[in-house]
């Protein structure tokens, strides 16, 4: 029995009743519930790098460090290496950020400091987070019917009048690292910008004020204020920009043109780590699964370490506004 | 203007009820993790009466009060080392569940906190919670009648209370505490939010109510103390020890420690000369 | 702009000049800055609207109940749809909601409510937010280790599991800071009325914080819906309706991967449809989240 | 109730497969028969896995394949088809290809459209001044095993740089890119200006892709086509005696380089793998499609670009067929 | 307790200036939208004394102020009807640009407000804005060691202003205002976060700037504005048509307005009996 040792001395009118014994059961059933669902999370994630680390174990004995620096990925010789997989993710999402991340960036300073009427704020707000809310193959599917046949000409051009430099060094066939990159730019940007949206708004009133009571003109402020104020939690949203990047996979699988390839040019085709598996998983030989287990590993990791860095910039962030140092 | 103190271990003149003891507080130390918050102070509240708590601000009224019904226990860091003679038990028994003591002493916060949900299902929540078998809406009138704000919502219970002015949500607070016809009510600066008008109101139905309860009474007004309070207790912080530790300074009938207090300190505050 | 200051830098000044002048250099640059992020936003929105419009020509076309109810045309042949794809996309999204809700809102109870400072909560948070930055295929790849191997075959089980891994971190940080939203005095209120812990919960946080975690859920759910990378090896696809859950089940998403690598017009077309129904019902997600989020308390 | 044949494998004969499956699901009450067209690859593992119920490789199985399948295995050639050289040149109607050529673009010594052996091949041909795009199978595949084979057998560079395999291990002095199936070979094919590819003769058919005319071992050019397929299969030898470690006869034959004058230099059979052991229901639908296959099938091989079975192997496969049990 | 006001079109004696004026604020009308917040108020601020603004809650000191460097621009719905005289410009006339008015009319806020650089930064912040092309950091020491925290920061120019306490951020940000020499000091409650002991400090400081600057200063504390204010212009509110209006109600030297005031609403304010 619940033990109540008011009942019989409070007074005798009162409707109070303890909780009853069915009360107290669901009580305990619930917050064991919810203790599990919280366990599940971390659960899942130990569940998650074991399953990836056990299925790629075999790979990782055979091929060791190798795997990193090979440049062959062929199945029927069992001869594997990511080197070229690893180079695309990085590139790729390199040239993505500093695209999305420069009109992410533009953007959340264009939605914060007064460009627009409130009104039109959430109108352009709006359309960044559609832009976000499109499937990725929905993205992929425009890439390859709308953007390459459009920047075919444009690399074409490119090619020719700057052809010496490095970046423009080949001709753009069709799939290749510019268009999957340009598209990954349109992904990453609402990330960027949305972080970067709230950093701007966590600065308080008082500090835009004193900017402009020192005399300081809209551009002023925002340059010389606003922006070093926000930066690290624009920063941590380049951070988690490119974590995103590095991890998409269906668009670029659809526009890069999947080819093991290590090349400076934008118009070259290229390969990542995620559309490697996305391209090659399904077909593959049990062998091959092992070696695409590790090279799942490898993606994780680079993942992994990249959101860490996001994360740790962020919680900097929070820390310095609290004032704290 | 510093708070003025006493220095060192200063206890104040037990006050001695003059009629039956609801609540027995005796603390000895009640600590938020290092932090020592109050100290040796033993407070009862007495049946039918209104207990005032006045003192400066950080004094531990607040804490003090949230002790007496384990509200506090939701504070991780919070310690209580003493007792709290609720009739007779010690409310901080380990066999005690704070959830039941809850449920007996209800309590009334600074802020008015209606739920977002009807007006009615405030005042009823106390109710179906307590599982009342009897005429549910026949307890909700009438509680919203005793809490004065049943002319003001009586056409529209079905509306949310968060739509009620802060006065009024303040009153129905007070009527869904008072809806399960609970044994104490604990008020902590019920009005201070208020403007003036809600305030008198609110007062008024504190005198009222005691005629059925038993109220115990933070507040930093002193006027409200002396309107409504028959007993008051006045609490100081002591600086001494380089931490801020509040602690009873005097108890007595209301009008004893307004007109004639013992302390020095309580002279100078309630004449208002540092707060 | 100088001359300005220099007359006012030193000690006094008597006479200042107030006036703009829209050539000084500062002007200029201003107004160059100013286009700069006007540009930005109208390039910025042009992929927005070239999707949109091609989804509306191209999709349009071919968005009629044939293409919602017909089972996928092999190459060569004319007409077709994808209504199995449909229904496969709205089964896997449910699998997953049943999955990732339940446990998502649980989790965030424990994390907003019951224990929000334990090791645990700090540790699971934590793995929330790094899961959520997590490639989607390797959730595809992690299922396909435990689910399609084991039970060798490609289902809408695995599909809807490795889904629910994508969903679960999303879910339980929106329902927890959509809890944390409720203000801390309506929880004091319901303790102070003798509440349990799950009673303060059910009466009143969830009731309270339900547009919040509602709108959370709904993004989680668009967001599940428009995948397919996790669905790429775990549900595979299909080009017949779902008998069970326990067989290879089609997709939009992977419809449209399929089809758009596809030579033939016909499967072409249709990709563009199967883009505009997913990206309308994505939409329609979305938007959904919004009208219910605007209800506050 | 119903039952469901599950298949998986090349993509080569895929378009009729799914043609015969369609039509043979909706003749026959009670069973639905379902293909996935992965690739050769994809379709060998998953036959190995157990989780289809048949699949199909153009690339046969390999003796290694085979032991590891433990409920034994039936090969039955079902239909043959040629591999083209589809490319994408803007206003160049026909192309013909030399003997020692076409490898050479594939190992990347031949890597302009207007290089002089092609020009001189095409008189009167406009050739741009363009890098040729090779589009290869970025999976496993048959298509690839067929194609790489020819090329072995007639070009000595190709057999010592790349050889035979079902991933070939592509030259990186070519420009590659890389797409999955037969269907997203020809896709990128016609999205591509400048690029050549290798694709089962239906795909080209089907989609109205341009084809170049190969130059046979006997040195004339040769269109793809019904007639110049079957004379290319027509000298196609089976090899005597049994599948390895089996009672099961071996229906694997190659025209690896067929002599014949008008024969299409790059043909071959396509083969369903099938179980010998399952359980009798399945054995029994499995051989009542197949039986559907070889008679009313064939009707449909020649309008879709496949070739015919030549009587002599229809009643090769109904002998074998025998086996599946 | 209601706010006492006065009715209809009240309009204040003018002040007579006895020195030089360096901004003649006139105002006619100040809108927020359709919200007319400040009416018929003329105060001239003269050079090298302290203006003081005191008033009630609401009664448009703010705004007032803001209208004197046209930091109400940023409010969208702000318009003033009016004129701002400064030296021999009307600061709201078209071709004036407001950021150079906010150069010379510096401001100092009711919550300090240093920007998140280095306290060097934070001073040097306005030199740079201006281009200033001589000694930088003997111009950053000066301002420091005038508004009183060079002591307290002279070892840790690198560190963030955001590491000083309140008081300390404060008076940085007065030196902040005063590094590039403005003509006028605009000061909404400067010290109204602060403790008293930095109030204080802050206090003398206005004493010590007004012999160099022109200070106007927003005060709710009465006592402030006796110790610092030459000339004090009290504001009140009115809400004879409905709305809530500030206008002026006395204006005159500071020993005149709190012992011997013209307005009877103006001695009940100085007394304290309304707030
Ligand atoms: N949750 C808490 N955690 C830590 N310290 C606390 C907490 N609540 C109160 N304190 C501290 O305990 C002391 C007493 O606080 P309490 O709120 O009881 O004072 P009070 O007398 O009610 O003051 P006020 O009149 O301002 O409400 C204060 O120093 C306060 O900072
Ligand atoms: N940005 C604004 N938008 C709309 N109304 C405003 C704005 N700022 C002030 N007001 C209104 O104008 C009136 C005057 O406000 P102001 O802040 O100038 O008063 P104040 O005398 O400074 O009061 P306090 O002593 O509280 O600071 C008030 O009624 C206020 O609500
Ligand atoms: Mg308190
Ligand atoms: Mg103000
Ligand atoms: O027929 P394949 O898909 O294996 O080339």
């Amino acid at each position: 029995m619940i033990f109540d040792p008011f009942k019989a001395s409070a007074s005798d009118k009162t409707l109070s009743m303890p909780p009853s014994q069915a009360d107290f059961l669901r009580d305990s059933a619930f917050r064991y519930l919810a203790y599990f669902g919280a366990l599940s999370i971390v659960l899942l994630v130990a569940y998650i790098v074991f399953e990836l680390g056990v299925q790629a174990l075999p790979a990782i004995q055979t091929h060791g460090f190798g795997f990193i620096t090979g440049t062959t990925w062929n199945a029927s010789e069992e001869e594997f290496g990511v080197l070229p997989e690893i180079w695309g993710t990085l590139y790729s999402s390199l040239i993505a950020l500093i695209i999305g991340g420069t009109f992410g960036v533009g953007i959340a300073i264009f939605l914060t400091q007064g460009f627009v009427h409130a009104k039109m704020e959430v109108t352009f707000r709006t359309i960044i987070e559609l832009l976000a809310a499109i499937p990725s193959v929905v993205y992929g599917l425009w890439g390859i019917y709308v953007l390459i046949p459009m920047l075919v000409p444009v690399a074409q051009w490119l090619h020719e009048t700057l052809g010496w430099f490095p970046l423009f060094s080949t001709e753009l066939g069709g799939p290749g690292l510019a268009p999957a990159a340009l598209v990954l730019a349109i992904m990453v940007l609402p990330t960027v910008a949305a972080i970067s949206t709230d950093a701007f708004r966590r600065i308080p009133y008082k500090v835009k004020e004193a900017a402009y009571g020192m005399g300081a003109t809209k551009w002023e402020v925002i340059l010389k204020v606003m922006l070093p104020t926000a930066s690290s939690g624009i920063l941590a949203g380049l951070v988690l920009g490119f974590g995103r990047a590095l991890g998409e996979t269906m668009a670029l699988a659809m526009l890069i043109g999947n080819v093991n390839n290590i090349s400076l040019s934008l118009f070259d085709p290229a390969n990542t780590l995620a559309s490697l598996l996305a391209s090659t998983f399904p077909e593959a030989g049990q062998i091959e699964i092992q070696a695409l287990m590790y090279a799942a590993l490898v993606l994780l990791a680079i993942t992994l370490v990249v959101n860490l860095l996001g994360l740790a910039v962020q919680q900097y962030t929070m820390r310095k506004f609290e004032g704290k140092k | 203007m510093d708070t003025l103190t006493h220095q060192g271990d200063f206890i104040a003149t037990p006050y001695e009820p003059k009629g039956p003891v609801v609540i027995d507080c005796d603390v000895k130390n009640i600590y938020y993790g290092d932090f020592r918050a109050v100290r040796d102070s033993r407070i009862p509240i007495e049946k039918n009466k209104v207990t005032g708590f006045i003192g400066p601000s950080g004094c531990g009224k607040s804490t003090v009060l949230r002790s007496m019904n384990r509200m506090n226990d939701l504070v991780e860091s919070f310690r209580f080392d003493g007792k709290v003679q609720y009739h007779d038990h010690d409310i901080y028994d380990k066999k005690v569940d704070p959830v039941i003591v809850r449920r007996y002493i209800g309590m009334v916060f600074q802020l008015p906190n209606p739920f977002s949900m009807s007006i009615y299902d405030n005042v009823a929540f106390g109710l179906r919670l307590n599982n009342y078998k009897g005429d549910e809406e026949e307890m909700v009138v009438k509680a919203l009648k005793r809490a004065a704000i049943w002319n003001d919502v009586k056409d529209k219970l079905k509306n949310s209370g968060l739509s009620l002015s802060g006065g009024q949500q303040q009153r129905l607070c007070i009527a869904r505490a008072i809806a399960t016809e609970p044994d104490v009510l604990l008020m902590d600066e019920p009005a201070s939010a208020l403007d003036p008008i809600a305030t008198r109101q609110i007062e008024e139905l504190m005198v009222e109510l005691k005629e059925d309860y038993t109220v115990a009474l933070v507040t930093h007004n002193m006027q409200q103390a002396t309107r409504v309070a028959d007993v008051t207790a006045f609490m100081g912080v002591d600086i001494s020890k380089g931490g801020r530790t509040g602690y009873l300074v005097e108890m007595n009938e209301t009008r004893k420690v307004f007109e004639d207090p013992e302390q020095e300190l309580t002279k100078e505050y309630v004449r208002g000369e540092f707060s | 702009m100088s001359e300005v200051n220099e007359q006012m830098m030193p000690p006094k000044v008597v006479l200042p000049k107030l006036e703009k002048n829209l050539y000084e250099a500062r002007a200029i640059k201003s107004f160059l800055l100013t286009a700069m992020v006007w540009g930005l936003v109208i390039l910025a929105s042009i992929p927005l609207f070239s999707v949109i419009y091609m989804l509306i020509v191209e999709g349009g076309a071919r968005l009629d109940w044939e293409a919602i109810t017909a089972l996928p045309p092999a190459g060569f042949e004319t007409g077709g749809g994808f209504g199995n794809a449909i229904v496969g996309t709205l089964v896997m999204v449910g699998i997953a909601s049943a999955i990732s809700i339940p446990v998502g809102v649980l989790a965030a109870v424990y994390l907003s409510i019951l224990e929000p400072q334990s090791k645990l909560a700090t540790t699971s948070r934590f793995l929330a937010k790094v899961l959520t930055g997590f490639p989607s295929i390797l959730a595809g790849v992690f299922v396909y280790a435990i689910l399609v191997i084991t039970t060798k075959t490609y289902s809408a089980w695995a599909g809807g599991v490795a889904l629910a891994v994508l969903m679960l971190p999303t879910v339980t940080l929106a329902a927890e800071e959509a809890m944390r939203q409720v203000p801390q005095r309506m929880r004091d209120a319901a303790f102070g009325m003798g509440c349990t812990r799950t009673q303060v919960i059910f009466k009143v946080i969830l009731p309270t914080g339900m547009p919040g975690i509602l709108t959370g859920v709904i993004l989680a759910v668009a967001g599940a819906a428009g995948e397919s990378a996790p669905l790429l090896f775990t549900a595979l696809f299909s080009n017949y309706y779902m008998a069970e859950l326990a067989e290879p089940t089609a997709s939009l998403s992977i419809l449209i991967y399929n089809f758009s690598g596809m030579p033939f017009e016909n499967q072409i077309e249709l990709a563009w449809a199967a883009s505009l129904a997913l990206v309308v019902m994505v939409l329609f997600f979305n938007i959904l989240a919004r009208i219910v989020g605007r209800s506050k308390f | 109730d119903e039952l469901k044949l599950i298949g998986s494998g090349a993509s080569f004969p895929a378009p009729l497969y799914m043609k015969w499956f369609k039509d043979y699901s909706k003749a026959t009450d009670g069973v639905r028969v379902d293909y996935q067209s992965k690739g050769s690859g994809a379709g060998i593992r998953d036959f190995i896995n157990g989780t289809v119920d048949f699949a199909a490789s153009d690339a046969a199985m390999k003796d290694s394949e085979i032991a590891q399948v433990e409920r034994g295995v039936v090969l039955i050639p079902m239909t043959a088809g040629e591999v083209v050289l589809s490319y994408n040149l803007p206003g160049v109607k026909t192309l013909k290809l030399p003997r020692d050529v076409y490898p050479e673009i594939f190992t990347g010594k031949v890597k302009m459209w207007n290089d002089p052996k092609i020009v001189a091949a095409n008189p009167g041909v406009k050739l741009p001044n363009k890098e040729i795009t090779v589009v290869v199978r970025s999976d496993s595949s048959g298509t690839s095993y067929v194609f790489s084979q020819h090329l072995t057998a007639i070009n000595a560079d190709f057999k010592e740089m790349v050889g035979t395999a079902k991933s070939p291990n592509w030259p990186k002095d070519a420009k590659i890119v890389k797409a999955p199936k037969n269907d997203g070979v020809t896709a990128t094919i016609k999205q591509t200006v400048g690029a050549i590819g290798y694709i089962e003769y239906g795909f080209a058919k089907l989609t109205k892709s341009p084809t170049a005319e190969l130059q046979n071992q006997a040195g004339n050019y040769v269109e793809a086509g019904d007639k110049t397929g079957a004379a290319a299969l027509a000298t196609t030898p089976f090899p005597e005696g049994n599948l390895p470690n089996s009672d099961v006869p071996d229906l694997r034959g190659w025209a690896t380089d067929p002599s014949g004058a008008d024969a299409y230099p790059i043909a071959s059979f396509t083969w369903l793998l099938v179980y010998k052991e399952q359980d009798d229901a399945k054995a029994k639908a499995i051989r009542d499609l197949i039986e559907y296959m070889l008679t009313t099938g064939q009707k449909s091989s020649d309008s879709m670009g496949y070739i015919p079975l030549p009587e002599a192997v229809v009643e090769k496969n109904r002998a074998v067929l025998k086996f599946v049990n």
